[in-house]
C-alpha cells in the first residue's frame, strides 16, 4: 500500500459468488472485476442483490459459494476489519455514523481500529486522530475548526453528516471506496462536490463503486456501469456507450421511455390557497394556489426550506405565520391527525423510518389512518370491512402481493411505497403531499407510481410533489415552484423549462456569491 | 429434594411443617436446628422447616398457601407480617390443620401463639440494663427493624415507659428503622452520633442492629462512653461484647422456640389440652402461661428471656 | 470551491460564544448534579450546624466506596447501551465464596491475593453475563435478571447461608486501616478508611479506559448504535465481554470491601440495592439508553444518592420520607436533563 | 388466512402440561387434588395482572416498561384503605365499603398510571427511568401515608369474597383474572386502540405520521397498567385483610420473567395475551411443585434464573434455525424480523 497503485491494475475480483437467504437466491454466481483508478456504477432494480454484494465485499456477510480475490490473494470470506485493512471503505446508505461520537472520532477511529487490526486493547493515538480527521475533512471541503472536530455528529445537519461519512471513507488509505446510494440526501451542489472528490480519488488510483438509482448522475460522473438483474451481472461497459433506454432495458428487461407523464389539464377551481405561510426560520412568505386536479412540484436545495414546507403543509410541524385555505375552509393544523381531519395525506420521504410498520400486515399499514372509522360491533374493528378496503387499494395501485395479511416488509421497495400512498387514499384525500415519492425506487416501479399519481390527479385530487429529482418533477407536474433560502423564487412551467434552467434557478444566489 | 417428602399423602406419619420469615439467616438456622432435633426425637412424625428466600411477606404467604393445599397436619409459622397470613391460616384451620404461631401475639387465626416471654417485660429488662449502664443519665435513642414490626415497637415502647422512671434519661430521635441491615444501621448510628454528640445509649431491636451500632461505637472509640443494649445473638455479637462496644444483648434461643412450637402443635394434633403453667419440657418453656388469645386460640408465654453481657454470654454460644 | 465551504460550514453550526457556553453545559449534565449536591449540603448545613464537619465528609466517602465501585461498573455497561441487574449478586457470590475459602484454607492470605481472588471471581461471573448477553442477543436487562436469580440461588443453595463472623486478621485489619484519623472535641474518633483509595484508583482507571483507549471509544460507539458499530468493524463480542467482565471484577472488589468494612460476610447482603446504584448513575447524567455519561458525573451521582440516604436524620426529616425524596429527585433530574437537551 | 402455529404458544402449552405431569407423579396425585388446583388458581392473578401491565408497557415500544406496578398496587391499597375506612365502616356497611374500596383503589391506580403516562408522553422521560422514579415515589407515599405499618382494610364480607370465594369451584379472583385477560386481549387484538398500540410499538414515527395521538395512546396504556395495579391492590387487600407498602417486593422481577417467557418483544409491538396467561400459570405450577417437594426456595430462585436463560436460548435458537444459518454477524441495516420473503 506504500506506493501509488498502478492505474488500471486489477484490485478486486469476485469469483462466482452465491448468496442465499433461506429460499431467496440473492446472488447467483457474480463475477466482476474492479480496477484501480476506475469509477463503477452498480445499477439494478430493487432486490437484485446490489446491497448484498456490497455487504460481502465489505465483510458484513460471508458468501455461500465463491471467493474474493484482492491484490491477487484469494479469500473465502472477510470480516469488516479485514476488509478495511485491505483498503475497502464503504459509505453505507444510512451513513453509519455513530451519533454520540464527535466528528473527529467518527472520521478517524476506523483508521486506528484498522491499525490495531481490530483488537481493542490499544491506547488511542489522539494526535493522529485529530490529524487524520483534519486531513480527511478538508479533502471533502469542510472547514475544520477545533470546535467542529469536537461536535457530536447527531447535532449536525444531514448534508454535513453525509460529507463526514465520505471523509471517513477516504481518511484511511482506501483502495476501493464503495458508496451505497450516497446522493439520496445530497443536493446537486453537494453531489458536484462529491464528484470532484471522487475524481481526485480516482487520480490517486483509488477505485470507486457507486450504487445508485439516479441514472443522470452516472452519466455526469462517467466510468463503467455494472448492471445486475436477479442476482446476476448482465452487463459491464463504459457508461457513455449505453443510452438511458439501454440501461433501463438491461436492468428491467423492459423498454421504457422517458417522456412526460402529465397530460390532463386541471380544473379551474382553486383547491388550496396558501398565503404568506411561514415557519420559524425555515421559510417565510410562501404564497401559492393549487387547483383541483393540479399537480404542483416544489423543489429546491436541501436547506431551501422545501422539506419544512412539505411538513408544514401536512401538519407535521405547525406553521408560525400565514394562512392555508383548503376548499374555502381555513386550515389550522398542529399535528398529522389534524391534517387527516382536513383530508390531507402526506407520504414522508423516509419510507422505512417514518412511513411503514415493517413487520405488520399490509392491511394494518393501509388502514392505519382511518382505524376509528372502521368500527363494527362493540367498538371493535370491523375485520371484513378493513380487509375489503385493503384489497381495493391493493388492486387500485397494482400492489404485487399474494395477500394483505403478509407483512409489508415482504414487498419490494416500489410496492412498499405504493402501500404508503394507498394509506392516504383511504381518507378520501383532497390534497396529497408526496415528499420524494420515488426515493430509492427502481425504474420499473417509478413508472407504475407515476401512472398512479396521474390517475389520482385525474380524479380531482390536488397533488404536491416535493422532490429534488428534477426529471421526476418535470415529467409529472403542471407547475413547479423553486425555493431558495426559505422563499419561493420562481414559478415555472415544466413544458417550457429545461432541467438545467431549473437547476440554475435553484442555485442562483450561490453562483452569484461565488463569482 | 428429600426422598421423604415425596408422596407425603400416602404416608401414615403426620407431617409437621415449620415456616420461618426468611431461610438461611442465623436466627432461623438456629431454629432449624431445633426443628431437626424435634424431628429426630419424635420419629412418629415428619417435621421440616421451610421459608422464603427474600424478606417478603408475599413470598411467605405463597409457601403457606402451598403447604395448606398439600394438607400438612400441623403448621408452625413465624409470620413476616401476621396480618398478611390471617386469611390462609383461617383456611388452614378450616381444613383441619393445626396452626401454631410464634412472635405474633395479635394473630387471630391460630390455635396457639407462643411467645418466649412477655414482650413488655423484655423491653423493660433491656431498658433497665441500659439505664444501669448509662448511670440513669443522658440521651438515648432506639432502633426498630421496621415501623411495621409489632414486637419491636412493643419492646421500645416498654423501654421508653421504663426510662420515664429516671428523670435524667431523655429519649431522642426514637424508633429509627434499621431494616435488619447491619450496614445501614451502622451508617444511621454514625449519623445519630454526629447529630447528638452527647448521646449515651442505644436500645435496639432487630437481630443485626447491635452489630451495626456496635461497629459505629467501636470505630468512634466510644466504648464505655456510649452504651448499647439490644436484641442479638451471642455468636455474632461476641467480638463486640468483648471489646465493650455492646454492653448487653437480650435474646431467646430460637432453637427452643422451634421445638416448643412443634411440641405444642403435636399436643394439639393429639387433642391434648394446653393448661396454664404447663411444662413443655423445653428449656425456657417449663412453666408456660396460657391465656385466651385475640382469636379463638390461646396465647402462651414462656420464660425464655436471656439477657447476657460480657461476663456470661459464653454460656449461650450459638 | 469556497462555495461548498461556506455551505457546509454554515450547516455545521455557528460557533458563537453563547452557543459554545450552552454547548459546554449541555455536554456536562453532571454540573447539575453538582449543583444539587451543593444545594442539599447548604440546606442541611443551615438546618443543622453539626453537618458541616470533617467527619461527615469521611463518612460520606466511606459510604460511597462500595456503591461507587458498583456505579462505575454500571456506568460502563450503561455507556455501551446495556443495563446490569446482577452485579450485586455477583458481589455477594464472589465475596462470600472467597471469604469462605480464605477462612478455611488460607487464613494468612495477603490482602492483595484476597482482592485478586474476589476480582477474578467477579470477573468470571461477569464473563458469563457477557457471553450470555452476546450469545442470546437478548436485552441485557432481561438476561441479567436471569443471572441475578441464578447467581444468588447458586450462592444460597450451594455455597452456604451461614455468616462468616470471624474474618482472618488481615481482612479485619484492612477495614480499619486509616488514611487520616483524628479525635474530635467530643472524644470521638473519626477516620477516613484507606479503602476509599480503591475507589479513587478504580475511577481513574475507568476514566482512562473510557477516554484514552480504543475499547473505551468502542463502548461509546456501541452505546450510540450497535448495528452501525458492528458494521464499522468494532468487535461487539469483545466489548460485551469486556464490559461485563470489568463490571464483575469491580463488583467482586466492592463485595470484598463490604466484607472487610463490615467485618463479617453475610451472603444475604447487597442484593436488592441495584436500583439505588442505577439511580445514582442516572442522576450523574448518564442516559439510561446508553452512549453518554462521564466518570466524574457518575461519582457525583453516587455522592448525591449517599447524601440523600444519610442526611435525612440530620435535616430532621422523618426517615419515612426518604423514598419519596429519592424518587422525586430521580424524576426531577430526569426531566431537567431532558429539558436542557431539548433546548 | 391459514392459522399459523405459534411456536411460543406450543412451547408454553407443553411446558404447562409437562410440569403438571411431573408434579402429579412426584406427589403421587396429591398435586392435582382440587383444593390445590384452587389454591394455585387463586395465587396466579396477582402476578398475572402485574405481568399484563408489564406487557402493555413493553408493547408501546421505545423501551417501554413498567417498574412501578407493585409499588402502585401497594399505594392504591394503602390509600384506599385509609380513605375508605375514614368514612365507612366495614362491619356496618359491607357492600358500600367494598364498592368504595374497589373504586378508590382503582382510581388511585389509574391516577398513578396516568402520572407515568404523562411523564413519559409529555415530558419525554424514558419509561425505565420514569417508572424507576415513580416506583420509589409511590412506595414512599405509601410509607408516609401509613407510617410504615400495615393498614387493616376491615373485613367486609363481599370484599373478602373476591379473593377467597369460589364460583362453581373456581376461585373468584381467578375468574376476574380470566375476564380481564380476555377483555384486554380482545382490546389489543380487535380494537382500534390495541392495533394502534402495537403499530406504535413497531414504529412510533410512522404512527405519528399516520395521525395517531401518541400521547393519548401512551397515557391510556400506562393508565391501564395503573388500573391493573389497582385491581391487584383489591386482590391483595381481599386476601390478606391488610395492605402494606412493602408487600410483594419480589414481584417485579417475577412479572418481568413471566412477560419474557410469554415471548413479548422487549422492543415493542408484539405480545399475546394467551401466552402471558400460560406463562403465568407455568410459573405458578413450577413454584407450587417446589413447595410440594419441600425444595429450598434458593433452589427455586436458581431454577427460575435457569429457566429464563434457557428460554432466551431456545428463542434465539429457533430464530437462528428458521432464518439465518450461515452468518455469524447478523444483518445490520434495517431491523427486519423473520418473515416470509414473498414478493413478485
Ligand atoms: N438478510 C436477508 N435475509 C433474507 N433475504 C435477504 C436478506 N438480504 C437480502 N435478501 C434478499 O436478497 C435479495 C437481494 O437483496 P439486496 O438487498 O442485495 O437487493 P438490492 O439490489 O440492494 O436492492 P435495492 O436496490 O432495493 O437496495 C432480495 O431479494 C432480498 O429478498
Ligand atoms: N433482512 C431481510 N429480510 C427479509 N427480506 C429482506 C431483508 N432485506 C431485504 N429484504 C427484501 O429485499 C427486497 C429489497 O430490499 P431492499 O431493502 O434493498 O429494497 P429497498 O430498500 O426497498 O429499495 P431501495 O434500496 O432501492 O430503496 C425487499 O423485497 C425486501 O423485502
Ligand atoms: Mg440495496
Ligand atoms: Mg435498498
Amino acid at each position: 500500500m506504500k506506493d501509488k497503485p498502478k492505474l488500471g491494475s486489477v484490485f478486486l475480483e469476485t469469483r462466482g459468488i452465491h448468496k442465499r437467504f433461506g429460499g431467496v437466491h440473492a446472488l447467483r454466481g457474480v463475477s466482476i472485476t474492479i480496477r484501480c483508478g476506475e469509477i463503477y456504477h452498480l445499477l439494478g432494480e430493487n432486490g437484485c442483490g446490489k446491497s448484498t454484494l456490497i455487504k460481502i465485499i465489505s465483510g458484513a456477510q460471508p458468501p455461500d459459494e465463491g471467493c474474493l480475490v484482492i491484490d491477487g490473494n484469494s479469500y473465502q470470506a472477510l470480516t469488516p476489519i479485514e476488509s478495511l485493512a485491505l483498503g475497502v471503505e464503504t459509505v453505507y446508505q444510512d451513513l453509519s455514523l455513530i451519533p454520540n461520537l464527535t466528528v473527529a472520532e467518527n472520521v478517524a477511529l476506523s483508521e486506528q481500529l484498522v491499525r490495531a487490526s481490530g483488537r481493542l486493547a490499544k491506547v488511542l493515538d489522539r494526535a493522529a486522530l485529530r490529524e487524520t480527521s483534519r486531513r480527511a475533512l478538508s479533502a471533502v471541503n469542510l472547514a475544520v475548526t477545533d470546535d467542529f472536530l469536537d461536535t457530536v455528529v447527531s447535532n449536525l445537519p444531514l448534508a454535513v453528516r453525509q460529507l463526514i461519512a465520505i471523509a471517513r471513507a477516504i481518511a484511511t488509505k482506501a483502495r476501493l471506496v464503495i458508496m451505497d446510494e450516497p446522493t439520496t440526501s445530497l443536493t446537486r451542489m453537494e453531489v458536484e462536490n462529491l464528484v470532484r472528490v471522487v475524481n481526485e480519488l480516482r487520480k490517486d488510483g483509488v477505485a470507486v463503486l457507486f450504487v445508485t438509482h439516479k441514472l443522470d448522475e452516472c452519466y455526469a460522473i462517467g466510468g463503467q456501469v455494472i448492471i445486475f438483474r436477479d442476482g446476476q451481472c448482465v452487463a459491464q461497459d463504459d457508461i457513455q456507450a449505453l443510452s438511458k433506454i439501454d440501461l433501463s432495458r438491461l436492468m428491467t428487461g423492459k423498454h421504457l421511455d422517458g417522456g412526460r407523464y402529465r397530460k390532463a389539464q386541471p380544473a379551474e377551481q382553486v383547491l388550496l390557497d396558501v398565503r404568506k405561510l411561514g415557519c420559524e426560520s425555515y421559510f417565510s412568505d410562501v404564497t401559492f394556489q393549487l387547483k383541483v386536479g393540479e399537480i404542483l412540484g416544489i423543489t429546491g436545495l436541501m436547506d431551501s426550506g422545501r422539506n419544512e414546507l412539505a411538513m408544514t403543509l401536512a401538519g407535521v410541524i405547525a406553521a408560525s405565520g400565514g394562512t392555508m385555505t383548503l376548499g374555502g375552509e381555513q386550515v389550522v393544523m398542529e399535528s398529522p391527525a389534524d391534517a387527516i381531519r382536513y383530508r390531507i395525506g402526506y407520504v414522508p420521504e423516509d419510507r422505512l423510518g417514518e412511513g411503514l410498520f415493517l413487520d405488520k400486515p399490509i392491511r394494518d399499514n393501509i388502514i392505519s389512518a382511518i382505524l376509528d372509522r372502521l368500527l363494527g360491533a362493540f367498538g371493535m374493528l370491523d375485520r371484513a370491512k378493513s380487509t375489503t378496503l385493503a384489497n381495493d387499494i391493493v388492486s387500485q395501485l397494482q400492489i404485487a402481493t399474494p395477500g394483505v395479511d403478509l407483512p409489508v416488509q415482504s414487498l419490494s421497495g416500489g410496492n412498499q411505497q405504493r402501500v404508503l400512498i394507498g394509506r392516504w387514499l383511504t381518507i378520501a384525500p383532497r390534497l396529497l403531499v408526496l415528499h420524494g415519492p420515488t426515493v430509492g425506487v427502481d425504474v420499473g416501479s417509478k413508472d407504475t407510481i407515476y401512472r398512479s399519481i396521474q390517475d389520482l390527479a385525474q380524479q380531482g385530487l390536488g397533488v404536491i410533489i416535493i422532490s429534488d429529482d428534477l426529471p421526476e418533477i418535470l415529467q409529472n407536474c403542471d407547475r413547479v415552484l423553486v425555493m431558495r433560502r426559505g422563499k419561493i423564487r420562481a414559478d415555472v412551467l415544466p413544458e417550457i423549462v429545461a432541467e438545467d434552467q431549473l437547476y440554475q434557478a435553484m442555485i442562483a444566489d450561490e453562483t452569484k456569491e461565488c463569482q | 429434594l428429600s426422598g421423604a417428602s415425596a408422596g407425603l399423602q400416602a404416608q401414615e406419619k403426620p407431617v409437621m411443617a415449620t415456616v420461618v420469615k426468611i431461610s438461611g439467616i442465623p436466627w432461623f438456622d438456629r431454629m432449624h436446628v431445633g426443628v431437626k432435633e424435634f424431628a429426630a426425637a419424635t420419629p412418629s412424625v415428619t417435621a421440616f422447616q421451610n421459608g422464603p428466600s427474600n424478606a417478603d411477606a408475599a413470598q411467605q404467604l405463597r409457601i403457606v398457601e402451598d403447604l395448606v393445599a398439600r394438607k400438612v397436619n400441623t403448621l408452625a409459622v413465624v409470620p413476616m407480617d401476621p396480618a398478611v397470613i390471617e386469611g390462609v391460616l383461617k383456611r388452614a384451620m378450616d381444613r383441619g390443620i393445626v396452626v401454631v404461631t410464634h412472635e405474633a401475639d395479635n394473630q387471630k387465626n391460630t390455635n396457639a401463639n407462643i411467645e418466649a416471654f412477655d414482650n413488655a417485660d423484655y423491653g423493660r429488662a433491656l431498658n433497665e440494663k441500659l439505664a444501669s449502664c448509662m448511670g440513669k443519665q443522658g440521651k438515648w435513642t432506639s432502633f426498630v427493624g421496621s415501623l411495621g414490626s409489632r414486637t419491636h415497637i412493643q419492646w421500645v415502647d416498654a423501654g421508653a415507659e421504663n426510662a420515664k422512671k429516671y428523670a435524667g434519661m431523655t429519649l431522642v430521635d426514637a424508633k429509627n428503622e434499621s431494616f435488619d441491615d447491619a450496614n445501614r444501621t451502622y451508617e444511621k448510628a454514625k449519623e445519630i452520633l454526629r447529630k447528638h454528640p452527647d448521646l449515651r445509649g442505644f436500645q435496639s431491636s432487630a437481630g443485626n442492629d447491635v452489630i451495626g451500632i456496635g461497629r459505629a461505637i467501636e470505630e468512634a472509640g466510644l466504648q464505655g462512653k456510649v452504651c448499647l443494649v439490644g436484641t442479638g445473638l451471642p455468636n455474632p455479637s461476641a467480638k463486640l461484647l468483648e471489646s465493650g462496644a455492646i454492653s448487653a444483648i437480650g435474646f431467646w434461643d430460637p432453637k427452643y422456640a422451634g421445638i416448643a412450637m412443634n411440641k405444642i402443635a403435636k399436643l394439639l394434633l393429639e387433642k391434648k389440652p394446653l393448661t396454664d403453667g404447663m411444662n413443655l419440657e423445653v428449656k425456657g418453656y417449663e412453666k408456660v402461661s396460657v391465656k385466651k388469645g385475640p382469636g379463638a386460640g390461646v396465647l402462651m408465654v414462656g420464660n425464655a428471656m436471656v439477657i447476657a453481657d460480657k461476663s456470661n454470654y459464653k454460656e449461650y454460644l450459638f | 470551491m469556497s462555495c461548498a465551504n461556506s455551505l457546509s460550514v454554515d450547516g455545521g453550526g455557528e460557533f458563537t460564544f453563547r452557543s459554545r457556553v450552552k454547548k459546554r453545559l449541555d455536554n456536562r449534565p453532571e454540573l447539575f448534579t453538582l449543583f444539587l449536591i451543593v444545594a442539599l449540603s447548604v440546606f442541611v448545613g443551615s438546618v443543622n450546624r453539626d453537618f458541616l464537619q470533617v467527619s461527615t465528609f469521611f463518612d460520606l466517602a466511606r459510604s460511597s466506596t462500595v456503591i461507587g465501585l458498583f456505579a462505575l461498573g454500571v456506568f460502563v455497561i450503561l455507556a455501551a447501551g446495556g443495563i446490569d441487574l446482577s452485579f450485586t449478586a455477583i458481589a455477594a457470590l464472589s465475596m462470600y465464596s472467597v471469604t469462605k475459602l480464605v477462612v478455611s484454607y488460607f487464613p494468612e492470605a495477603p490482602m492483595l491475593l484476597v482482592f485478586l481472588a474476589a476480582a477474578s471471581g467477579g470477573a468470571l461471573l461477569g464473563l458469563i453475563n457477557g457471553l450470555l448477553v452476546h450469545g442470546l442477543k437478548a436485552p441485557s436487562m432481561i438476561v441479567t435478571i436471569g443471572t441475578q436469580y441464578l447467581f444468588r440461588g447458586f450462592l444460597l443453595s450451594f455455597v452456604g447461608t451461614v455468616w462468616v463472623l470471624s474474618l482472618p486478621d488481615k481482612m479485619e485489619a484492612f477495614g480499619k486501616i486509616a488514611l487520616f484519623s483524628f479525635v474530635s472535641k467530643q472524644g470521638t474518633h473519626a477516620m477516613l478508611p484507606a479503602f476509599v483509595l480503591i475507589l479513587v484508583f478504580a475511577s481513574l482507571l475507568t476514566w482512562w479506559i473510557l477516554n484514552r483507549t480504543l475499547i473505551g471509544k468502542a463502548i461509546f460507539a456501541i452505546g450510540g448504535s450497535l448495528p452501525i458499530a458492528e458494521r464499522l468493524g468494532y468487535n461487539v463480542r469483545a466489548v460485551h465481554i469486556f464490559i461485563f467482565t470489568y463490571t464483575g471484577a469491580l463488583a467482586g472488589i466492592a463485595g470484598m470491601i463490604h466484607v472487610c468494612s463490615n467485618r463479617l460476610a453475610n451472603p444475604f447482603d447487597l442484593v436488592g440495592s441495584e436500583i439505588d446504584v442505577i439511580a445514582a448513575v442516572v442522576l450523574g447524567g448518564a442516559r439510561i439508553t446508553g452512549g453518554t455519561g462521564t466518570v466524574p458525573g457518575t461519582l457525583l451521582g453516587v455522592v448525591l444518592v449517599v447524601l440523600i440516604n444519610n442526611v435525612l436524620i440530620m435535616a430532621g426529616v422523618p426517615s419515612t420520607w426518604q423514598r419519596v425524596i429519592v424518587g422525586a429527585f430521580i424524576l426531577l433530574a430526569g426531566a431537567l436533563f431532558l429539558l436542557r437537551r431539548k433546548r | 388466512m391459514k392459522p399459523k402455529t405459534d411456536p411460543q404458544l406450543a412451547f408454553l402449552i407443553s411446558i404447562n402440561v409437562l410440569i403438571l405431569l411431573c408434579a402429579a407423579i412426584l406427589s403421587r396425585g396429591a398435586f392435582i387434588d382440587s383444593y390445590n388446583l384452587q389454591s394455585m388458581a387463586a395465587q396466579v392473578p396477582e402476578l398475572g395482572l402485574l405481568a399484563i401491565g408489564v406487557m402493555l408497557a413493553m408493547s408501546s415500544g421505545n423501551g417501554g416498561i413498567d417498574l412501578s406496578g407493585t409499588a402502585l398496587a401497594n399505594l392504591s391499597g394503602v390509600a384506599s384503605a385509609l380513605l375508605v375506612s375514614a368514612f365507612l365502616s366495614a362491619d356496618a356497611d359491607p357492600w358500600a365499603f367494598t364498592v368504595a374500596f374497589v373504586a378508590v383503589a382503582m382510581l388511585v391506580g389509574l391516577l398513578g398510571g396516568v402520572l407515568n403516562g404523562l411523564l413519559i408522553a409529555h415530558l419525554g422521560l424514558t419509561p425505565i427511568l420514569c417508572t424507576l422514579g415513580t416506583q420509589m415515589l409511590f412506595t414512599g407515599v405509601a410509607v408516609v401515608l401509613s407510617g410504615g405499618v400495615s393498614v387493616r382494610v376491615g373485613s367486609a364480607g363481599p370484599l373478602m369474597e373476591i379473593a377467597n370465594g369460589l364460583v362453581c369451584g373456581v376461585p373468584i379472583s381467578f375468574v376476574i383474572f380470566c375476564v380481564i385477560s380476555l377483555l384486554i386481549g380482545m382490546t389489543l387484538k380487535f380494537s382500534p386502540f390495541g392495533i394502534q398500540l402495537f403499530l406504535m410499538g413497531t414504529n412510533a414515527k410512522a404512527a405519528r405520521y399516520s395521525g395517531f395521538a401518541l400521547s393519548r395512546i401512551l397515557i391510556r396504556t400506562y393508565g391501564m397498567c395503573g388500573v391493573l395495579a389497582g385491581v391487584v391492590a383489591v386482590l391483595i387487600a381481599s386476601r390478606n385483610v391488610n395492605v402494606k407498602w412493602d408487600y410483594g417486593q419480589s414481584y417485579l422481577l417475577i412479572a418481568i420473567l413471566i412477560t419474557v417467557m410469554a415471548g413479548v418483544k422487549t422492543e415493542g409491538g408484539y405480545g399475546r395475551m394467551i401466552c402471558i396467561f400460560l406463562s403465568a400459570t407455568a410459573l405458578q405450577l413450577l413454584s407450587s411443585m417446589f413447595n410440594f417437594l419441600d425444595a429450598s426456595n434458593f433452589i427455586r430462585d436458581f431454577a427460575w434464573g435457569m429457566l429464563l436463560l434457557i428460554f432466551l436460548a431456545t428463542m434465539r435458537y429457533d430464530l437462528k434455525s428458521l432464518f439465518i444459518r450461515t452468518t455469524s454477524i447478523p444483518t445490520s441495516s434495517v431491523q427486519r424480523p423473520p418473515a416470509s420473503t414473498n414478493h413478485s
